[in-house]
């Protein structure tokens, strides 16, 4: 089966976030008002084989321990969807 | 003494660091292909400065996985000396073999100019040349030069005294606009336990000659000094089997200033 | 002849379409004639590409044709990849210009990214290793968050694409003038070093030899870029096909690749797929070596499914070079590419019929004769007519201006010259460029030409990019040859010789008779200025329809000009270094003050005659200088351009590496205040020297036929920055005009949020 | 109210992604196999007051063709939850 995976990666709490806060601050600048705690972070979209969802997630897990995420100044979230559930 | 720098395909300053080597002190230099799997028995690792794998995802995210870098962890493990300078820097700290990371710049800009850094300590095989609070002029180039660490890290750190290199002002201080990228206390380079592997962002190997300047010439006569005295790492002295042996290798180390 | 099979659906050609292609009846008579048939959809293309002012010159080829291309350094002169210039000892130097105008005004950061890996692989595709990248930037002014938008993006494409390629960027311009706000100017300029041996061209020889394409795959990005370059921009087109993404991740592999693949002499040719990407890259292979060339599309590598000939003929996605291998060596070259992760495929091979064969699996979609296709792209030699209007501003009378000032104005007239932004400082700039990666860069930014070491010869080159857009505006001609002086200068400054140069001439709609007789007048202009300064052509860029609905940019000739130094450690830096030195004026003062920066950013006036230039008296000071830089005589040297005397001794003061430097200065002139102190008299240099060399100087400057006077000298104790001409004295805090000069930049963008990327 | 917001920025079709290919080589590397078509993205979040939901989208919406994703090679997508339906 194959699977939609998106991975959310962001700075850990206590961690700086200069393009976060410059994001806020540019947004200011522009106009824009009420706008809090930005954080800035990255977004990895692919498309994955496995058995089932469990596989899949617990292959997403890995990789963003090993590779996609640094634990160190980050964490992240993953989204999975079989095509049958992902929303069109 | 041969000292391999490590080939990244988006390697930029190993012909600099090649240069610095051959040229500048006078020591054999060699490429190690980061394909390799082989340190073809160096005595001393440099990882140059560049865009190793174009910096995708993080700087050094990528490069840590390659079968050189296994080579180059081992080596480093065995109490091998091994230097990152910029983005070699910021792969020993994707590899974890140094503490923290190096984030984005502050000022979210990329900055190039000359810094002035600070020797915090000269008991490293890459600074015994140089005096304790010895002020060098180096250039900087880099993106994501930020140092961060968790504040247990950052205590560890300076509690070790294992902070080489801050970022100082004119009068020597690490004041606040004498740091280019928001580093954490002014870290420009940092040590790791055993002070074997050295990581900073200033670039040495640019100011090797008369004409360029020569402030980071110590950080190479540094290494060929230990290098000289150690005869290599522990397992190197033992298979070679001349040289000085293991134990005297230690003593002259801790003899090293 | 049959024509080439068409597979179903046939587009038919009808004159709309050919219209579209921006072609006229004519040129689509001639083409009838060359195929003796009916072009194919592709084909039609393929002759728009290639027919494109970009590509065709269509409309500057006559007055390029005028320019002066040979001279004894010249290896390698225009209709190459980059020229080559002989260095000595068997080393030679590669170096081009390339403009990125239009793809920068759409999207600024990709625009400018682009343009950097293009110029960069036109230079090591001859063999060189890149070693500086130098940017010539004209933009609107700084008030308009549209032109910080720009500024902004532009600065880190360039910076980010030659930061992470490893090519220092070393040196250029930036100014700011509301004649570039929706259009700005982005020249970028590659210098690189081969050993002659190595020296490698884009030539496709050798029946059955194979071509490969080499580097990214072939997207859907930039098809007709080259058409795109070639028209005004206006509010409707939407560009965004246009917009091409820079890797240059790819690039550096290409770059490293490209110049093992040569130094281990496997390659008959080589070439940037760059504008008109396969089209121009394969046509003009085989043109230069009179071969002809068959292409099988199937065979190349592309990034999206469906996309047809067409779209893989004109595609201009990035990162990508077509080669010819030797034969026999198609296995190595393919184990070079894979040792650098760089996709290859053999996509067709050289022939000795003379055509442009393309084929989509079995069949033929383009025949087409190379020699006409190449080389008999129709020109037009069109009639110039100088627009009133400029007449007018040119003939305005300023003498009002040029009366006495008091001290009050003099000083604040520096200072709002020094806040200028085309005249403050540039370190905002490069600062966020790498300009000492490679350790080539003995001279950085912040002096008048950059220098470069050149390998271990213990020579240097030396570069420097020039033009102001208003001089050549009101008198084209004159403007052009100001350009070339002070690029000369400029060079010579840090006692480099000059030699040749490359040049970049934006312009407006050449269709328009003032701008073609502004393009007309700056080309004769730029003609005498390489022959009396004995700078040869060896390559360069036309970009016209530089214009919106608003109007056109200024005509801007930029010069890349090349010194070669003889002993690098006799190389002159421009600023004071040593407090008690002497500071020489070298040159005449004159009443001018046309077009000056002084007028315009004090007193909101274009306009006047831009200031004399006598060429010979231009060569005259280049060799003073450099026979005084040989004699070790000079501590500095540094051109007198815009803003005057005063803004040049300024920056001489404040541009020292340790910190500004206090300056006490006066000047005897017959002319009056405001054009003694601002004036942009051409031809002079403030130099610094020790005191006990300042008889030898003079004497010196005096055998040459320049005029020399003693000013003053570097370091008043009190920390001031002082000068008194014509009644008028300056006296301000030295700080206190550093300080403005170096938060000009920084003080306008760091309202700028950068955000992207 | 006061609105939680997520926008994710990728490239348009055929806009190339460097980023996203290089992980993917990456992956492939590390021995994960069967993962395809990654893409790479940018993530912004912050924390928005606003009257009702549409305002707070119509807001977003500027913000993001004015300054945060770059509409030329971009797209965007946002997500709008109040504090109440978050999902926790
Ligand atoms: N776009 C740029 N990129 C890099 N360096 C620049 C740029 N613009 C200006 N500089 C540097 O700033 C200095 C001043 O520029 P400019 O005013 O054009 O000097 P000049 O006196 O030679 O006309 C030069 O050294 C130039 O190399
Ligand atoms: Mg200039």
């Amino acid at each position: 089966m194959r699977f939609e995976i998106e991975i959310r990666v962001t700075p850990r709490e206590g961690i700086v976030d200069p393009e976060g806060q410059t994001i806020g601050q540019a947004l200011g600048n522009l106009g824009y008002s009420g706008v809090h705690h930005v954080k800035a972070g990255r977004l990895v979209r692919f498309e994955l084989d496995a058995d089932d969802a469990d596989e899949a997630k617990s292959s997403v897990d890995r990789m963003c321990e090993e590779l996609i995420a640094n634990p160190v100044i980050e964490r992240y979230e993953v989204q999975i969807a079989s095509p049958e559930t992902a929303s069109p | 003494m041969k000292i391999g720098i490590v080939r990244f395909p988006g390697s930029n300053c190993d012909q600099d660091c090649y240069r610095a080597v051959d040229e500048g002190i006078g020591a054999e230099a060699v490429y190690l292909w980061h394909k390799s799997h082989d340190l073809e028995g160096c005595h001393a690792i440099l990882l140059p400065g560049g865009f190793s794998y174009g910096d995708h995802l993080r700087a050094g995210a990528i490069a840590r996985f390659s079968p050189i870098m296994r080579e180059v962890i081992a080596f480093a493990r065995d109490g091998g000396p091994v230097l990152g300078i910029c983005n070699g820097f910021q792969i020993l700290c994707e590899a974890g073999l140094l503490p923290g990371a190096l984030v984005r710049n502050d000022s979210l800009r990329f900055r190039s100019h000359p810094v002035r850094v600070r020797v915090e300590r000269t008991d490293t095989p890459f600074t015994s040349k140089y005096d304790d609070g010895d002020v060098l002029r180096m250039p900087i180039a880099h993106g994501e030069g930020q140092y961060v660490a968790d504040q247990r890290v950052i205590d560890a750190l300076e509690g070790e005294r294992r902070v080489i290199f801050r970022y100082v002002d004119e009068l020597g201080q690490p004041a606040e606009e004498a740091n280019p990228n928001g580093s954490v206390r002014n870290i420009a380079g940092i040590c790791d336990e055993g002070r074997r592997v050295v990581g900073l962002m200033p670039h040495p190997e640019r100011v090797v000659s008369k004409l360029l300047g020569t402030d980071g010439l110590g950080v190479f006569h540094s290494l060929i000094e230990f290098l000289q005295a150690t005869g290599g790492t522990a397992k190197q002295v033992a298979e070679a089997g001349d040289g000085p042996g293991t134990e005297a290798a230690e003593a002259a180390e801790a003899s090293t200033p | 002849m049959s024509g080439p099979a068409t597979r179903a659906p046939v587009i038919a050609i009808t004159p709309e379409l050919v219209a579209d292609h921006g072609l006229s009846t004519d040129e689509y008579e001639q083409i009838l004639e060359i195929l003796g048939r009916e072009p194919t959809f592709p084909e039609l293309g393929v002759f728009s590409a290639m027919w494109s002012e970009h590509c065709g010159y269509k409309n500057s080829r006559p007055h390029l044709q005028t320019l002066p291309t040979e001279g004894p350094l010249v290896v390698q002169g225009p209709g190459e990849n980059a020229g080559v210039i002989d260095a000595g000892d068997g080393w030679g130097v590669a170096f081009k210009i390339e403009s990125h105008n239009h793809p920068s005004a759409v999207e600024p950061y990709q625009g400018a990214a682009t343009g950097s890996g293009g110029i960069l692989r036109d230079v090591f595709t001859m063999g060189a290793r890149p070693i500086a990248i130098l940017d010539s930037l004209h933009f609107g002014s700084l008030d308009s968050p549209r032109s910080r938008y720009l500024l902004d993006g532009v600065v880190r494409g360039v910076g980010d694409y030659g930061n992470c390629v490893g090519v220092p960027t070393v040196g250029g311009e930036a100014i700011f003038d509301p004649s570039y706000e929706r259009n700005p100017i982005i020249n970028v300029m590659c210098v690189g070093i081969l050993r002659l041996d190595d020296l490698m061209r884009g030539k496709a020889e050798g029946v059955g030899n194979a071509v490969m394409a080499v580097g990214a795959k072939t997207g859907r990005d930039g098809i007709h870029g080259a058409t795109f370059a070639s028209v005004e921009l206006d509010e409707g087109s939407d560009s965004r096909p246009q917009v091409q993404v820079g890797d240059p991740f790819t690039e550096k592999l290409l770059l490293e690749a490209s110049l093992e693949l040569i130094g281990r002499d496997l390659l008959v040719g080589i070439q940037d797929m760059g504008a008109a990407g396969l089209t121009s890259s394969g046509t003009e292979m085989a043109a230069r070596s009179g071969s002809g060339i068959d292409i099988d599309v199937a065979l190349v590598p592309v990034r999206e499914p469906g996309m047809t000939p067409y779209e893989i003929l004109l595609s201009e996605s990035q990162e990508r070079m077509l080669l010819v291998a030797k034969p026999g060596c198609e296995t190595s070259v393919a184990e070079v590419l894979s040792k650098w992760d760089l996709e290859a495929a053999v996509v067709g091979r050289v022939t000795d019929d003379g055509f442009f064969r393309v084929r989509d699996g079995g069949q033929v979609v383009v025949e087409i004769p190379v020699q006409p296709l190449v080389n008999e792209c129709p020109t037009y030699t069109r009639e110039g007519v100088e627009d009133p209007e400029v007449r007018g501003l040119r003939e305005l009378d300023i003498g009002e201006y040029s009366g006495p000032i008091s001290d009050q104005e003099a000083a604040d007239a520096l200072l709002t010259l020094l806040d200028s932004p085309s005249l403050a400082s540039c370190r905002w700039i490069y600062e966020q460029y790498d300009t000492t990666v490679g350790t080539n860069t003995v001279v950085g930014p912040g002096s008048d030409a950059t220098v470069l070491r050149l390998a271990d010869s213990g020579r240097g080159i030396a570069a420097s990019l020039d033009c102001n857009g208003r001089y050549v505006y009101l008198q084209p001609r004159r403007g052009a040859k100001i350009a070339m002086a002070e690029a000369a200068r400029n060079v010579a400054c840090s006692g480099a010789r000059p030699v040749a140069i490359t040049n970049c001439l934006n312009f407006g709609n050449p269709l328009k008779p003032g701008t073609y007789y502004h393009f007309a007048e700056a080309v004769a202009g730029l003609g005498e200025g390489c022959r009396v300064l004995s700078t040869p052509v060896t390559g360069g860029n036309v970009s016209f329809y530089n214009e919106t609905p608003d109007g056109a940019v200024y005509p801007t000739p930029v010069i890349g000009m090349i010194g070669l130094l003889e002993h690098l450690d006799r190389v002159v830096p421009s600023c004071f270094r040593t407090p008690g030195s002497a500071v020489l004026l070298v040159g005449e003062t004159r009443d001018e003050l046309g077009a000056s920066e002084y007028l315009a950013a004090c007193h909101g006036v274009v306009g006047g005659a831009p200031p004399q230039i006598d060429l010979e008296e231009a060569r005259r000071l280049v060799d003073f200088l450099v026979e005084a830089a040989d004699k070790r005589l000079v501590l500095s040297a540094h051109d007198c351009a815009e803003g005057g005397l005063a803004v040049a001794l300024a920056e001489c003061s404040l541009g020292g590496p340790d910190g500004p430097l206090a300056v006490e200065a006066q000047l005897e002139t017959e002319a009056p205040a405001a054009a003694a102190l601002f004036g942009e008299s051409q031809s002079r240099v403030v130099l610094s020297c020790d005191p006990a060399k300042v008889e030898e100087v003079v004497a010196l400057a005096t055998e040459h036929g320049l005029p020399v006077a003693v000013i003053g000298s570097v370091g008043a104790p009190d920390g001031r920055f002082r000068l008194a001409a014509a009644g008028a004295q300056i006296d301000l805090d030295l700080d206190r005009i550093h300080d403005v000069y170096r938060s000009a930049l920084p003080r306008r963008m760091e309202k700028q949020a950068g955000l992207t990327t």
